[in-house]
């Protein structure tokens, strides 16, 4: 059970190295986005991690249970806006690859490089 | 006005100039070059009438803003600079005056500008001859070269600009990439760049360190042309001949030599450099210039050409005599940046001519001209024999004191060197002479031409007389160098 | 409670919550006007702080009234002070004299929503300047780096889409990488305020995610500062973004990032790991040299005038490393002063460049021959600033190259290889910059020449006020030297 | 056991995004993203933070699949083979990963009740809440006013994006003609065709909202707030224009309201702000807003809450909108 | 009385995890997509009502408990909703169940 | 109890999972993503019990919800990919190759 108390954080890093391959490695404009996408889920598992109590429960205080322990309310705050930050990027980033579509024809980033090199 | 207000004003009045100049260079040209006599004139005026002060011993000094913590912009004047300014305020009155000529009889483009940034260097030669410290001495050390890039390249065809680079390239490199370190290295070594009489450096830098650093000063001062840095200037050569004449004899070249002199005097001080023995190679470097650059004037065949290695050959007299450190040869250095600067002068003032008058820039092709243009060739001979160091010219007065000093020196090579050169300066100067007055013309009448236009002549006079007359009337110029002298002492 | 106690909130709140509104503009020029005066507010507000700060010392803000490590704390020093000055004075600039270059490049249906970006940019950057918490440094980055994103797509050419994309992956990637840094300093400290991290630091006995932490926060925020070899998503972005958007963010927008990390650098992790100057430095000193080099390099043969100056930008944020990364109060002195230098520097270049392209129809060096006769203003502004680039002395790039090649120096042997490099690129600055001065001084003019007018008048009185401040602050440095002298010390900790 | 329930999702959590990113279908890799965004979420609940989870359920599954559609709409899903040699990619990769999982080693356990994180600020929330504020939602607190700067800074995130997306879609060739607003293309007719999920579906649509409405409102008590209920208007909203078109739907929220919403909701929360610093407090300081420090802020923070809905809700809305009414060129 | 509750939410809990599971086993293992629609839909529906049924039970009279309805009536709309749509746009598409079973034995 | 049944649940999931992975037919990735979602609310709603924190059903009541959107946001997605394919007369369906 120690053992696997560290589990979840190999698990974000592979996550996150899976997201940042897809990233850095593929040329598909859409595909990147993705890999944005779990590159940066990742980070948000990272957070809620941290702030996991063991025996803890979620920080909405119920009335009437007293001695209830909870986990860290801090690191959920900051993953919320994180989250937020997140689709915002996406939507940017969408946008920005159906210009390209339209004015390239193409959202495959080496031949948008040959198409720029080109003209 | 005080004394500080008369440095500024030095270097306002030809950037008020200038700005006259642009604004009434495309309605008139006379009045543009009104203007340009104006203010030529008021520059005079300013800078002589600051002489009889130094003359009593007053070192004006004025501060306009602190850079950095001890590192401010600070002008202060003091003989050299004074004989600095004097005689570069007095030449650009002759020098209007064969401009007026020159850029009318050879119809140039971009009178203008010409004007305009001519001006603006002669106000940056003022900063560099009354500036109080190192960093405002490079701060317009490097105006003057901006300001000077134009006009070098001012014909603006390929072959000039490509000219030009290299004269921009040369100075600029030289400068940021080693006069700059060194300053730095200064002013972190002794916390203050301020040139004091005696030096700053003693007791801040030894050994071979203070060798490096004269390296660094020397060859980072480009503009001194001290092999192997001189190519920029006969690169340079493309220009228009009163921007030769500029460069040779007001201001460029002039001020490397001012600020090695400068920087031997007041940064190292010369009691240190004499007792530093790393710093004897710069002795060799002056004299391997002498030689070298008056071998390879011997093989030029374009005059002009042949006129700027005599300049470096000239140019390592002097820095040689500031290395010979004795008070003799300090005042002979800074005699020999006057000489040089009326004899040399007339020289290409008279190229010009030359030029302006029958297109000729070969020196084969002279045969007989100075029998077509009797007063520009009067002029040329006076000024090479002042290049020879031949009396009554201005030459022999400040090569006379060089021996001396080389004699006080007890340096024998120096002496070697000189009878050397004098040989070398007569057999590339002499042929010229009997070609132009002996040999006959052998030109079609087609060519047919008589004198330069009147303004150039009557500045090619001017500037022969002053070599002529520098002779007898060096004196003012030597109570003011001794108090040089009596200072380093 | 007087209004001067509200100026740090104020400072991001005026830009901000301006913004919203300035979407709704519908009229002729409505949207500019209030931009600009927003912009001039927030330079107010600026001047302000910096003269409070002057006087009095750092300033803190308790967002919400929650004291800080609870709630969100704003901190103004000397260090931010000189960065919001940059900042708002580059944004005010830029906004009031360059209507007509961003006329001519924008429809004017989409301006107000240009102009709310351009208000979201200044006040993420400003955000980010005068945050006091690592996690709201994030949010601000972010709201800086998306509308400089919306900025730069505003770019007329199609290859606007393809770098601002680029742009925006390595943006999010250096984001998220700051955002994984905080997490790891976080996990190990509990808070998120900086200057408590710093005494929290202190008591952290497992060292390593420190250390990660401070890799990662390292390269994500070099990411953004552009520092090399990260440096791609820079020059397109740079070249293919409206005239006035590169003017603007080539005077601030690496810098900023530049700043967060010498804050982390010097504040938070200097004083707490054993050796991490040295790790900094031994890590930095190369990649500044390198990237100073190469950038400058790469500037030699690049014929688009833009793409040119945004290498060179890349080249001079290896200045700023530089100095910074000598870890010494001249080298940091020397390294801060250059960010308000070159903001001069480029300032100038950039805006006599949208002044060149309200005129010529490309910014290839081959199609400029000659265009200095018909517009002398504009070129001799771009002179100006070039001087400054090269540092010429006079000019306000001599200052920091002084300061620059002093603190080297006092590194013995290492730093004469270093001087060496630092002049070689200098050198190289002057070529590069001198080829266009060729080109456009003494260049054959190209065919369409005859049409040639100089720029508009209010636009180059634009260029000549920053290419004169050029020369003012090169000849009187002394405010940029205040505050880079007291920003220099407090990182160092000499301050309080 | 429930440590053992996270790692076997996260196990699936990974396999998944292998799957991701090595499928050459684009259309699959968002449908996998789906799952990707399910799992996460869950994984999110079981750690204890349920507001995440809902967050990142509406986000992650909602509104990001169907923005990934309208794209992929619009640029075809087929990804072409790479020439990239991914060598140098997955040599960085592997380093970067080798470091990161070098540092977990030395990190607290999960669920360690002695790590930092735990001792510092946290406990002080969990404590002062009840006190300060009154209501159980510790998230929602610290969210809206221990950090409330950072929500508005999110807001705005969320105006940028907004800005963005219309500023970018309002130029090039796909791009609505801004004279005539909107020309009803052939997509937009919905799915009348379908008649089932249109009932179905129309049905529905009342209860989310409402269900949003119960998420806004109900946001101090449990999981949920501004952004959750904005998220999930959103979302029905947008249900009902697949349902009845584009055109149909903009007609009950035209583009002009939608960024009315925006605009109003990040005034809202910036004047909420802006009266408490008139009122004598910093900004963003509700306990002035009433004579009882938690009654204002318990004012304070519902109006902020409803500033994040109605932005955050505008938003998505016309950045939806904004992606349907490109035209398909070429 | 409790006890009793107890063991009927038991008994529907596991009724409905086994239905669940096999729906599972159904999707991956059945041949053609149809047939793996059928496997899914059908036991979606039921697995759905004994589970949330049994939660239900354990609720009591609750809040949760009308929440755990509302779930359940929601599930049932959309599920078979979902389901349709789903055959419906394959069907469109030009998936028919017989060619779609050839094309699968080919493989 | 309520571990049985999120083990069966989880089971379920991965079962689903691997048949999103397999394909063949993006149809059946749609299928698994569906029942994926279903899973997950249940899985959810019990979890919420086995924490004993009941008042969490919300989650799975938005869950539901985001799922039923999600499959019909495909379905309208098919739509215009068909209508387009119709418009532009592109050959052959790309939706319903089995390459992967």
């Amino acid at each position: 059970m120690e053992i696997l108390g560290l589990y979840n954080y190999w698990a974000y890093v592979a996550v996150l190295m899976i997201g940042f391959y897809a990233v850095i490695a593929k040329s598909n404009l859409i595909k990147k986005l993705i890999g944005l996408s779990i590159f940066q889920s990742a980070v948000f598992l990272l957070y809620i991690t941290m702030g996991k109590v063991d025996g803890g429960t979620a920080p909405i205080i119920q009335a009437g249970v007293s001695d209830q322990i909870f986990s860290n309310p801090l690191p959920q705050v900051l993953i919320l806006t994180a989250i937020v930050v997140g689709v915002s990027t996406l939507a940017l980033g969408l946008a920005i690859v159906v210009r390209i579509k339209e004015s390239y024809g193409t959202i495959e980033e080496d031949q948008i490089h040959l198409l720029d090199h080109k003209s | 006005m005080t004394s500080g207000m008369q440095i500024i004003a030095a270097l306002l009045v030809p950037l008020i100039g200038a700005i006259g100049i642009a604004l009434v260079g495309r309605k008139s040209p006379n009045l543009r070059e009104a203007v340009t006599f104006i203010t030529a004139i008021a520059l005079l005026v300013i800078v002589w009438t600051m002489l009889p002060g130094l003359f009593a011993g007053e070192r004006p000094e004025i501060t306009l803003t602190e850079l950095l913590p001890g590192l401010s912009i600070k002008f202060q004047v003091e003989p050299l600079g004074m004989m600095f300014a004097a005689l570069a305020s007095l030449l650009w009155i002759v020098n209007s005056i064969y401009s007026l000529g020159y850029m009318r009889g050879n119809k140039e483009q971009h009178q203008t500008r010409f004007y305009v940034l001519f001006a603006v260097a002669l106000s940056a030669v003022m900063g560099i001859a009354f500036a109080g410290n190192l960093l405002t001495l490079f701060i317009f050390y490097e105006i003057l070269t901006l300001s000077t890039y134009p006009l070098v390249a001012h014909k603006g065809d390929g072959k000039t600009v490509a000219s030009a680079r290299v004269y921009m390239g040369i100075l600029l490199a030289t400068s940021i990439g080693l006069f700059l370190p060194a300053i730095i290295w200064t002013y972190m070594a002794t916390g203050t760049l301020d040139f004091v009489p005696g030096g700053i450096l003693e007791g801040h830098v030894a050994g071979p360190a203070v060798g490096l650093l004269l390296v660094l000063f020397v060859f980072g001062v480009g503009k001194a042309a001290l092999m192997p840095v001189h190519r920029w200037l006969p690169a340079a050569m493309v220009a228009p001949t009163p921007v030769s004449a500029l460069l040779h004899a007001v201001a460029v070249v002039k001020a490397g030599v001012f600020t090695i002199t400068k920087i031997i005097i007041y940064i190292f001080g010369v009691d240190f450099l004499a007792v530093e023995p790393s710093t004897d190679w710069l002795l060799y470097a002056a004299i391997f210039t002498v030689i070298a650059a008056s071998i390879v004037a011997l093989r030029q065949t374009n005059l002009k050409r042949l006129l700027a290695y005599s300049t470096i050959a000239q140019l390592s007299y002097i820095i040689m005599a500031a290395a010979l450190l004795t008070p003799m040869a300090e005042i002979g250095a800074s005699l020999h940046i006057v000489a040089h600067a009326f004899g040399k002068i007339t020289l290409f003032f008279a190229a010009g001519c030359i030029y302006v008058a029958s297109k000729k820039t070969e020196i084969a092709q002279l045969a007989g001209i100075g029998r077509r243009m009797p007063w520009t060739m009067a002029a040329f001979t006076i000024g090479a024999l002042s290049m020879i160091g031949v009396p009554p010219t201005a030459g022999f007065v400040s090569k006379w004191y060089i021996l001396g000093g080389a004699f006080q020196a007890d340096s024998y090579i120096v002496i070697a060197t000189l009878v050397l050169s004098t040989v070398l300066n007569a057999a590339y100067f002499l042929p010229i002479l009997y070609i132009a007055w002996f040999r006959n013309d052998e030109t079609t009448p087609a060519n047919n031409h008589g004198e330069a236009p009147k303004a150039m002549v009557i500045a090619v006079t001017i500037t022969a007389a002053l070599t002529l007359l520098f002779m007898a009337f060096n004196q003012p110029v030597l109570d003011l160098e001794s108090q040089l002298v009596g200072i380093t002492r | 409670m007087s209004i001067y106690q509200h100026l740090p909130a104020l400072q991001v709140v005026v830009p901000m919550l301006i913004a919203p509104l300035v979407v709704l503009m519908r009229g002729r020029g409505l949207a500019w006007a209030m931009a600009t005066a927003t912009s001039m507010m927030a330079f107010i507000i600026a001047v302000s702080l910096t003269n409070i700060v002057l006087e009095t010392g750092a300033v803190s803000y308790a967002m919400g009234s929650w004291q800080a490590p609870y709630g969100i704390e704003l901190r103004v020093t000397a260090f931010s002070a000189l960065l919001l000055l940059i900042v708002t004075a580059a944004s005010t600039i830029t906004l009031l004299f360059g209507k007509q270059s961003i006329d001519s490049q924008l429809e004017e249906h989409r301006q107000p929503m240009f102009y709310a970006a351009w208000l979201l940019v200044l006040a993420g950057l400003v955000g980010i300047v005068v945050a006091g918490d690592a996690f709201n440094i994030f949010v601000f980055m972010e709201v800086s780096s998306l509308a400089s994103y919306i900025l730069i797509a505003a770019g007329p050419n199609r290859k606007a889409m393809p770098s601002v994309f680029k742009y925006l992956i390595m943006g999010t990637i250096g984001a998220t990488f700051y955002l994984i840094g905080v997490g790891l300093i976080y996990m190990m400290t509990g808070t998120l305020n900086l200057a408590d991290m710093e005494v929290r630091l202190q008591e952290v006995q497992d060292i390593k995610p420190i250390i990660v932490a401070a890799g990662f926060i390292t390269v994500g925020l070099a990411l953004k500062a552009a520092v090399f070899p990260l440096h791609v998503w820079l020059p397109n972005s740079y070249t293919y973004a409206p005239h006035m958007v590169t003017a603007f963010f080539a005077a601030c927008a690496t810098k900023v990032s530049l700043f967060v990390l010498l804050r982390f650098e010097f504040l938070v992790f200097h004083q707490n790991l054993v050796e991490h100057v040295g790790h900094f430095s031994t890590f930095l000193i190369p990649l500044a040299v390198i990237g100073i080099l190469l950038a400058s390099g790469v500037a030699l043969f690049e014929s688009h005038l833009k793409r040119l100056l945004a290498y060179s930008s890349i080249a001079q944020v290896g200045y700023i490393l530089l100095g910074a990364s000598m870890a010494t109060a001249s080298g940091l002195t020397a390294g801060i002063i250059h960010m308000f230098n070159h903001a001069l520097a480029k300032g100038a270049l950039f805006f006599a460049i949208a002044c060149l392209a309200t005129q010529v129809s490309s910014l290839r060096l081959e199609n400029l021959g000659g265009v200095a006769r018909k517009m002398p203003w504009t070129m001799a502004a771009f002179v100006i600033g070039g001087l400054s680039l090269v540092g010429i002395p006079g000019t306000a790039g001599f200052i920091s190259k002084w300061l620059l090649i002093s603190a080297v120096l006092e590194k013995g042997t290492l730093g004469i290889f270093l001087v060496v490099a630092v002049l070689v690129s200098s050198l190289m600055a002057a070529v590069y910059f001198w080829r266009i001065v060729e080109v456009a001084y003494f260049g054959d003019a190209p065919k369409q020449s005859a049409e040639l007018h100089e720029a508009p008048k209010w636009m180059l009185l634009g260029t000549w006020f920053v290419a004169l401040a050029n020369i003012y602050y090169g000849l009187n440095p002394s405010l940029p030297l205040l505050l880079s002298n007291q920003a220099a010390a407090s990182l160092l900790g000499q301050l309080p | 056991m429930v440590t053992l329930f996270a790692v076997f999702l996260l196990t699936l959590l990974v396999l998944t995004a292998i799957a991701v990113v090595q499928t050459k279908n684009l259309f699959v890799a968002v449908m996998l993203m789906g799952i990707f965004s399910l799992l996460m979420a869950t994984v999110f609940f079981i750690l204890d933070a349920a507001d995440v989870a809902l967050t990142e359920a509406a986000v992650g599954a909602g509104i990001s699949t169907m923005l990934f559609l309208a794209t992929l709409a619009l640029t075809g899903e087929h990804e072409k083979p790479s020439k990239k040699g991914p060598w140098i990619s997955g040599l960085v990769v592997a380093i970067t990963s080798l470091i990161l999982i070098d540092a977990t080693f030395e990190q607290p356990y999960l669920g360690d009740p002695m790590a930092p994180v735990q001792q510092h600020v946290a406990p002080w929330y969990l404590e002062m809440t009840p006190e300060l504020m009154d209501f159980p939602n510790v998230v929602t607190a610290v969210l809206a006013s221990f950090r409330g700067y950072d929500t508005l800074g999110e807001v705005f995130v969320v105006l940028t994006a907004c800005i963005g997306v219309l500023f970018i879609l309002s130029a090039g060739p796909g791009a609505p003609n801004p004279k005539s607003p909107r020309i009803p293309t052939a997509p937009s007719v919905g799915l009348r065709h379908h008649l089932i999920p249109r009932v179905v579906g129309k049905l529905l649509i009342p209860f989310i909202v409402l269900f949003g409405l119960y998420v806004q409102f109900h946001g101090e008590y449990s999981p949920g707030g501004g952004f959750q209920a904005g998220a999930i208007i959103a979302a029905g909203m947008i249900l009902y224009a697949l349902l009845e078109g584009e055109k149909q739907a903009l007609k009950v929220l035209p583009q002009s309201v939608l960024i009315g919403m925006v605009v109003g909701g990040a005034m809202l929360y910036g004047m909420v702000g802006v009266v408490g610093m008139l009122m004598g407090g910093n900004f963003l300081d509700y306990s002035v807003l009433s004579s009882n420090p938690v009654s204002g802020q318990q004012i304070g923070i519902l109006i902020i809450e409803i500033g994040v809905g109605l932005a955050v809700c505008g938003a998505l809305l016309a950045i939806f909108h904004a992606f349907a009414a490109r035209r398909s060129v070429g | 009385m409790t006890t009793v509750i107890d063991i009927l939410s038991w008994v529907l809990l596991l009724a409905g995890s086994i239905f669940v599971f096999i729906g599972g086993i159904g999707t991956l293992r059945f041949p053609t997509f149809y047939t793996r629609l059928h496997a899914a839909s059908l036991t979606d529906g039921i697995g759905t009502i004994l589970i949330l049924g049994g939660l239900v039970l354990q609720a009591g009279w609750t809040l949760a408990a009308f929440k755990l309805l509302a779930i359940l009536v929601f599930l049932l709309l959309t599920g078979p909703t979902a389901a349709y749509a789903l055959a419906n746009a394959a069907d469109m598409s030009g998936m028919k169940p017989e060619e779609n079973e050839v094309s699968e034995v080919e493989k | 109890m309520f571990y049985v049944v999120s083990i069966a649940i989880m089971l379920t999931m991965a079962l689903a999972l691997v048949r999103a992975f397999l394909g063949p037919s993006v149809y059946d990735r749609v299928l698994s993503v569906n029942v994926f979602g279903t899973k997950t609310t249940l899985l959810l709603a019990v979890i919420a019990f086995l924490y004993g924190r009941p008042d969490f059903l919300d989650l799975a009541l938005a869950y539901a919800m985001i799922n039923f959107i999600g499959i019909l946001a495909v379905l309208k997605f098919f739509q215009v990919r068909s209508n387009q394919q119709q418009k532009n007369q592109l050959p052959g369906d790309d939706l319903n190759d089995n390459r992967d």
